[in-house]
């Protein structure tokens, strides 16, 4: 057994029995005083326990501190201190009241040092003694911590804690945590049983991982009902798995509809084979980087908003330099895509050496803003946010695109332009204005795909490289020149490849969707959304 | 015609041979220098790792040259940029070596480029040093290997998380991408696991493709393997680009260090720098060395470093230690032999011994590994990584795993009379397994 | 427009270019081998290399050209056939490695020994026999294009959705050839070769041999695109580029006619890769990279696509030009190339030949005209039309010299 | 109506585009040596009627019979021409890169697989038939020019030069005069007519003096159908020709 945990026990059962006679604060500070002088991981995690058996809040401070990393000694007086990094100084304060205590240069304090082991160790004990906190939030992260570290000792406490309860959903938490400490209990199986209900309600992983083990360590009709609520829960997964295949294909559809999106203009309805397309979502993904540079150093507090920030700059950025390539290679290949693909690749090369001049060939770090981090759950299919938002960004910026092809007159001009060159110049229409907008338009949305990329790929002068197969993928499997097929091309793509990843490998998986393609294409030779009749050829 | 006919001769043998001529013009070395060649991608997918090793070595040369450069002459880089064009690593080799006649070469950082260009040091007698961990399986008479060998990372890392501070992890997911260095490294750590008792049931080993980057799957297959009841850990081998969606998934996902942890071969203070750590910290990697280690000439090296590259936010790595290290063995080799020729240094290089930047000294070994302290490391929120562990001694880099059948049997000893890069001491011969 | 006014010149071009690369056989080796390294007259072996490669790289070219320049097939998989034929030319270069493996496993390689494999996979029998890795490599990217081309222009996909497939395709292999499960030594490829029919590969007179193996071979090549072009079969495949639907309403079956040449190229490619992995070292998947294959179409197009020196030429300069680059200008030479590729597609929209041949246009038209009078013709000759820059055509037409044009609607 | 004795028979034919009825149960016979001119508005399905007989595109419904017993819908293009059916199009297509002798060399009626012409050399009978027809398209001092310097009307010439090589039994000749002189028109209604007399020729055409010059009987068509079929006095007289044309 683990020798932590052995502690644990031990000092939990202290807590238990002694926990009404609260400790005096000299007490408190002779134990924190000896993590100057405990030695390895094993011997601070003994403090720790120390700590934590005096079943005072008041050692919250501390241990939440060196749980972070935030916990000092100083060199000199052997004196332990909280401290908050400041460049090259640390601002101390005193462990237990928090008080400003000076600050000192980084060499003259050492700080202690944990690890995951001791973390664990920290948060275990925190959760029981977070049971009463005012926050709930706090409070659903004590019952969810008691709950995967289930422990016999730990009945009592939350029997209290459920009296107390008024939120009924931590109250249904703090009653599954129990739940799962009377199975590690000695308490009679009538009571295990009902526990096992009570876990088996609960139907996710979790619950699994904990039945499991208790199957494996008791007899008869507890094991059995933990068999039974097993294969339950299993079940119930296996549909569930099913739904998170759907949201991972759609998500990465999502994806790879961004990726694509902004080529369906420049290629789709242009005739630009354009292999630049992928530095254009690069140039989206660094500006990104470069506004949160600029946020961080100068307004901090507006860290959330940065990406609101990029997105306009993305598109302009792009835009900019879509702009520059229409006019300065393009427009003289109009007719002659095939040179097009040449002379995008060309600059392709240029546009990647000069963000890695500029910038250097390493990744930049860009940030997930607070709303864009962790995830929720719907049932048992956890939905990551930052994936949800990319989800709803992409929808968007294709209704966006759409409208402005469909029903603005902009559009409508570049429709016109697209079907005919010569009526449309005849009719007014300044073609190259339309064409140079065009291209703009294609090359502004990839940088705004840059910028949600950025969120979830690396941010180097490779990034467009990583998409550009797919993008042209999707969209010739979509039909070249039509959003619509897009779309459903960039989410069938996207689902098909995530049905088979389970079963092929991601290697295998996405060899046989470029082979599907291939076959595909035999079937359709002109793409989903093609256009039948006779004006396909002259 | 015969305009015609001179000027198509003049172009075509034109772009024939002045293809060649135009490099073939052999760069008027100074006699006063001593030439070393820097080939690393300076361009393509690796040169997010290996533009900062030129930069490194140059800065090294740039040193040493300050300190009055090496047998009484300056010391000259040659940069070339093979492009992460593993053909072109050889031909690149064969320019330095043969049109630029360097002394040694730096450089490579995937296996593959060192495997193109292996025939070309041999045949044309140069040397390498070769700066990153590896998946060993070789040992050649012309190349050093300054970056850690299997025993010198994986298996030192594996023990930490089986033991009581590492989390007495039970339960294994070797997590790699699909090329020879993960797949040679977890068949090591499968063997090893095995050995230490780890049930078959309780290794889930699965690659994905370079570059990958849609990790949803990966990541919830992880999150189901680990709720089996037991402690589970990840050792990653995943490669450079793909470990930035990887950790960024496992963050979102909400796998934490303190219930899974992720120990990475593959990820150092560079990788980390293009990511937002916070939700990653106590995520592991196992390395020879760490920007954070606190030693004087760690210090100083990144005080250098920061200086050299005018820019105080670049992190420094392991394997720009193991260039450290390698360039200031060659350089004592050098002076040892009292000249830059090949054999020479090749001989003379056995038994240098260095400082390294983690308080220690590295010793080049018969088998042309050094001796490093293998140091774990747990990932920070400043992106920086805190060591939790570290080797008691030095390890000596094995290259024959002795946890893979075939290999067990071999070693490499390059001093005479021995002179093998594949001793089998079974049968007593020169040449692997031999026929058997 | 220009076909037949170089067609005066071609025929005498098509033999300078055979009899250069003849020559270059003979002296080229003999300048390695024979004359001393101190001489000015003497070729570096790595120059012999690396001239070498560059051969295997024009080859392959010209097999682009073939069924781009000459059928308007743009292939952007061509790498795939290239790396097809080194893979085979590779196991065979492996077996015969044998038990010089740092292993000293006799039969299997050295990346099966630390993989674990027990046996030889059966897709390794028969490489230890050259004749059997010949065919080879002319089977394998033969039949791959045969299958892929029944397919696809069974089906009429053309333009650039034939061009993307060829892209998937290619794909597809490199993502299988990365796969350590496929027996093919993954990322690391095929490596360390020994000997090639039984001579050393790093000997200089090996070298000099395979460098004279590929001027011969290219030499060849460049007769055999000659005669097919100047085939009724070759006229044939430029009246397919230029009006599928025409050939069709003839009676001739179009998709025969591209299958042909698309066969004939995959093997070319196939061959080039053969020539090209001994003289490496090295093969891997990274010759399948998409890239790789587009870089093909600009070496092609940088010479002149629809001639065949053109692309020869192209891949030529543009080879030397990299390896140049990279070593004078390390940080910038992604610029250089960068910048050329986009000149050359607006300065010289017909290649280097192309622009030679234009540029002495009129000269010609007047010869032409000459030699129309003798022939009893009306002398009635235009100019050859400049090379214009059609800005007025709509985008989405396929190219101005392809055939069908593609409203992208 | 007995099928035996027509070179093309048309019944009940129809095919639709993303729900657009384009030929609408067309039903058309062509007696052997028969010339036919066709005419109708724009849209009418003139073009849509010869894709289907030459076999590109396949009909929704209906009988296309060629010779009274072949299924011209069991075959694709190459097999339909190889059977005798010549197809000029609307917009002249010939291959612009190539002479105006490789032009007809191509279409010469010989075997079609790829060997036979990758070793093919001209006999001295090709050469005579290429003369001939030379002859006939009055291009015969033209030969050796590419055929992208031709004229208009001459590429016109010259892709009825290509189904004259080809030896149909049928020709489909889709707007022969479009941008022609008033003399080249002429020219041409002289060319199709010796033509006729041993082909069977079909001739869809807007110009109603060419068609008057033609002399031949007259089908409108309208909406994918039939709407008249005589005379071109007939036909003109026709009211519901008149209304289609001159519109309501």
């Amino acid at each position: 057994m683990n020798l932590f945990r052995a502690i644990g026990l031990t000092l939990l059962f202290l807590l238990a029995t002694l926990s009404s006679s609260g400790a005096s604060e000299a007490d408190l500070r002779g134990i924190i005083a000896k993590f100057a002088t405990a030695k390895g991981f094993s011997e601070i995690g003994a403090v720790v326990h120390e700590l934590a058996a005096i079943g005072d809040p008041a050692v919250e401070r501390p241990l939440a501190a060196l749980a972070d990393g935030n916990l000092y000694v100083r060199k000199v007086d052997s004196l332990v201190f909280a401290g908050k990094e400041a460049g090259e100084t640390v601002q101390l304060s005193d462990p237990l009241s928090g008080e400003a205590s000076g600050e000192a240069a980084k060499d003259d304090i050492t700080k202690i040092k944990v690890n995951n082991t001791l973390r664990r160790v920290i948060r275990d004990a925190l959760g029981t003694l977070t049971l009463g906190a005012k926050d709930p939030a706090v409070r659903i992260a004590a019952a969810d911590t008691m709950f995967k570290t289930p422990d016999a000792a730990n009945i009592g406490p939350l029997d209290t804690a459920i009296a107390n309860e008024s939120v009924a959903s931590v109250k249904a938490l703090l009653e599954q945590a129990r739940a799962a400490s009377v199975l590690v209990s000695d308490r009679p199986d009538a009571d295990k049983l009902a526990a096992v209900a009570l876990i088996g309600a609960r139907g996710d992983r979790d619950a699994v991982s904990l039945l499991t083990s208790v199957e494996a360590n008791s007899a008869d009709a507890v094991k059995q009902a933990a068999t039974a609520a097993i294969a339950n829960i299993n079940s119930t997964l296996a549909f569930w798995d099913a739904g998170q295949n759907i949201w991972y294909g759609i998500s990465l559809g999502s994806v790879l509809l961004l990726a694509a999106i902004g080529l369906a203009i420049t290629f789709g309805v242009m005739g630009v084979i354009n292999m630049a397309h992928g530095e254009m979502v690069m140039l989206g993904a660094y500006t990104t980087f470069v506004v949160q540079q600029v946020i961080r150093t100068s307004f901090p507090d507006l860290f959330d908003w940065s990406l609101v920030i990029a997105l306009p700059l993305a598109f302009l950025v792009s835009a900019l330099v879509g702009l520059i390539i229409e006019r300065g290679v393009i427009r003289f290949l109009y007719g002659r895509p095939l040179e097009t693909l040449l002379a995008t690749w060309g600059v392709s090369l240029i546009l990647q050496q000069a963000v890695r001049s500029i910038f250097g060939p390493t990744n930049q770090e860009v940030g997930n803003p607070s709303w864009m981090s962790g995830s929720f759950n719907v049932g048992q299919l956890a939905i990551t946010w930052n994936r949800l938002w990319i989800l709803v960004f992409a929808l968007t910026v294709f209704a966006v695109l759409l409208y402005v092809m469909k029903r603005t007159p902009w559009g409508l001009q570049m429709r016109a332009v697209t079907a005919n060159r010569r009526m449309a110049a005849s009719m007014g229409i300044r073609t190259p204005w339309v064409d140079a907008l065009t291209f703009a338009l294609g090359s502004g949305i990839a940088g705004i795909a840059g910028v949600a990329l950025s969120q979830i790929d690396n941010v180097s002068p490779n990034l467009g490289r990583g998409y550009i197969i797919d993008s042209f993928m999707v969209v010739v499997f979509g039909g070249v020149g039509n959003l619509w097929g897009t779309l459903v091309g960039a989410f069938s793509l996207g689902i098909v490849n995530k049905f088979l990843e389970p079963y092929a490998g991601a290697v295998l998986g996405k060899i046989v969707v470029l082979v599907l393609i291939i076959l595909f294409i035999q079937k359709r030779p002109r793409g989903l959304f093609a256009l039948k009749g006779r004006a396909v050829e002259a | 015609m015969r305009g015609n006919f001179s000027t198509i001769t003049k172009m075509f043998s034109a772009s024939v041979v002045a293809a060649g001529l135009l490099m073939s013009a052999p760069a008027k070395a100074a006699d006063d220098t001593i030439k070393v060649g820097i080939l690393h991608s300076l361009s393509g997918t690796m040169a997010i790792s290996e533009t900062t090793l030129k930069d490194a070595m140059l800065m090294l040369i740039d040193e040493q040259n300050a300190k009055g450069g090496l047998l009484g002459k300056k010391l000259e880089a040659v940069v070339v940029d093979p492009a992460s064009n593993w053909p072109l690593f050889a031909e690149k080799a064969r320019e330095l070596i043969s049109k630029d006649k360097v002394a040694a070469v730096f450089g490579c950082w995937t296996s593959v480029s060192r495997k193109s260009v292996l025939p070309v040091f041999s045949e044309l007698d140069n040397i390498l040093f070769y700066p990153v961990q590896y998946e060993g399986e070789e040992s050649e008479r012309n190349v050093f290997y300054t970056g850690a060998a299997p025993n010198q990372q994986a298996i030192p890392a594996v023990d930490y998380l089986m033991s009581e501070d590492g989390g007495s992890v039970k339960r294994w997911v070797l997590e790699g991408t699909d090329y020879v260095y993960p797949r040679t490294t977890n068949k090591i750590l499968e063997a090893y696991l095995k050995a230490k008792g780890v049930a078959a049931e309780d290794i889930m080993v699965n690659y994905t493709p370079f570059g990958f980057s849609d990790w949803q799957t990966e990541v919830s297959a992880i999150k189901k393997f680990g709720s089996a009841g037991k402690k589970t850990a990840v050792v990653s081998t995943v490669n450079g680009d793909a470990n930035v969606p990887f950790y960024k998934e496992l963050g979102n996902q909400g796998i934490k260090a303190e219930d899974i942890p992720v120990m990475a071969f593959s990820v150092g203070e560079e990788e980390l720098a293009g990511l937002d750590t916070a939700p990653l910290v106590g995520h592991l990697a196992a390395w020879n060395y760490f920007e954070s280690v606190d030693t004087p000439e760690n210090k100083k090296f990144i005080a250098d470093w920061h200086k050299f590259i005018k820019n105080d936010k670049r992190t420094t790595n392991d394997p720009m230690e193991a260039h450290y290290i390698g360039f200031n063995m060659w350089v004592k080799a050098v002076e040892k032999a009292g000249t830059t020729d090949p054999d020479k240094v090749i001989d003379a290089m056995i038994g240098v011994s260095v400082p390294n930047l983690t308080g220690g000294y590295s010793t080049m070994m018969p088998n042309h590994h050094i001796t490093k302290p293998v140091l774990i490391g747990e990932i920070q929120a400043d992106g920086q990584f805190e060591t939790v562990s570290r080797t008691p001694g030095l390890v000596m880099g094995d290259e024959w795993s002795d946890y893979l059948p075939d290999s067990k049997d071999l070693i490499s000893d390059w001093r005479a009379p021995l002179s093998c890069g594949n001793f089998n001491v079974a049968t007593g011969k020169c040449g692997g397994k031999g026929t058997n | 427009m220009s076909g037949r006014f170089f067609a005066a010149g071609a025929d005498r071009r098509i033999a300078i270019t055979i009899f250069i690369l003849l020559a270059a056989a003979v002296i080229v080796p003999l300048l390695n081998l024979a004359v001393s390294p101190t001489s000015t007259f003497y070729v570096p072996s790595y120059i012999v290399a690396l001239t070498g490669k560059y051969l295997c790289y024009a080859l392959l070219a010209l097999a682009l050209d073939l069924v781009w320049g000459y059928c308007g097939i743009l292939s952007l998989g061509h790498g795939a056939f290239f790396a097809l034929g080194g893979y085979a030319m590779g196991m065979y270069l492996m077996r015969q490695i044998g038990s010089r493996g740092v292993y000293g496993n006799p039969i299997l390689p050295d990346f099966m020994v630390f993989l674990n494999y027990k046996e030889l996979p059966w897709f390794w029998y028969g490489f230890d026999h050259f004749w059997f890795a010949g065919l080879m490599v002319l089977a394998v990217p033969g039949l791959l294009a045969f299958v892929f081309g029944w397919f696809a222009f069974r089906s009429r996909v053309t333009g650039v959705y034939l061009s993307i497939i060829t892209q998937a395709m290619t794909y597809a292999l490199l993502l299988a050839f990365f796969r350590n499960d496929m027996g093919f030594g993954g990322n690391n490829g095929l490596t360390d070769f020994k000997d090639i029919l039984g001579f050393n590969v790093q000997a200089d007179a090996t070298r000099s041999a395979l460098f004279a193996a590929s001027a011969v071979t290219l030499a060849l090549a460049v007769f055999v695109t000659w005669a097919i072009v100047g085939s009724k079969y070759g006229k044939l495949l430029m009246a397919v580029r230029d009006a599928e639907s025409r050939t069709r309403f003839l009676g001739w079956r179009a998709e025969n006619v591209k299958l042909f040449a698309f066969t004939v190229s995959a093997v070319m490619a196939g061959i080039a890769g053969a020539l090209y992995v001994p003289q490496v070292g090295i093969i891997n998947p990274g010759e399948f990279e998409p890239a790789n294959s587009i870089e093909v179409v600009v070496w092609a197009a940088v010479g002149g696509r629809g001639t065949i020196v053109g692309p020869i030429i192209g891949a030529l300069l543009v080879n030397a030009g990299k390896s140049w680059f990279t070593g004078v200008l390390p940080e910038f030479w992604l610029f250089a190339l960068g910048g050329l590729f986009v000149a050359v597609t607006l300065l010289l929209p017909k290649g280097i030949i192309g622009m030679w041949d234009s540029w002495r246009g009129n000269a010609r038209a007047l010869r032409a005209a000459s030699i129309a009078e003798e022939a009893g013709t009306d002398a009635d000759v235009t100019p050859p039309a400049k090379i214009v820059r059609s800005a007025a055509t709509k985008p989405g037409d396929w190219s101005a010299a392809s055939p069908e044009p593609q409203p992208a609607e | 109506m007995s099928k035996s004795n027509t070179i093309l028979y048309l019944d009940g034919v129809s095919v639709s585009f993303d729900g657009f009825r384009a030929i609408n149960s067309l039903s058309l016979v062509l007696d052997k040596g028969e010339m036919r001119a066709i005419i109708g508005p724009n849209g009418a399905g003139k073009t849509t009627m010869m894709d289907i007989v030459t076999g590109k595109t396949r009909p929704d419904e209906g009988e296309v019979f060629f010779d009274g017993q072949v299924d011209l819908t069991k075959h694709d293009e190459a097999e339909i021409a190889m059977m005798g059916i010549g197809r000029k199009f609307q917009k002249p297509t010939v291959f612009e890169s190539h002479t105006i002798e490789e032009n007809l060399m191509l279409a010469l009626k010989g075997p079609r697989s790829i060997f036979p012409a990758l070793f093919h050399r001209r006999s001295t009978a090709e050469t005579r038939q290429i003369d001939d027809i030379l002859g006939i398209i009055r291009l015969g001092d033209k030969r050796n020019e590419l055929a992208a310097n031709l004229s208009h009307g001459q590429k016109q010439w010259l892709e009825i030069g290509m189904l004259l090589a080809q030896d149909p039994k049928l020709l489909l000749v889709d707007e022969p005069v479009a941008g022609m002189t008033d003399a080249e028109t002429e020219e041409t209604a002289r060319l199709l007519k010796d033509i006729a007399r041993d082909h069977s020729v079909i001739v869809v055409e807007h110009d109603m003096h060419f068609v008057r010059e033609l002399g031949v009987k007259v089908t409108c068509l309208h909406e994918g159908s039939v709407l008249s079929e005589g005379t071109l006095d007939f036909v003109s007289a026709d009211e519901r020709v008149v209304e289609v044309y001159l519109g309501r």
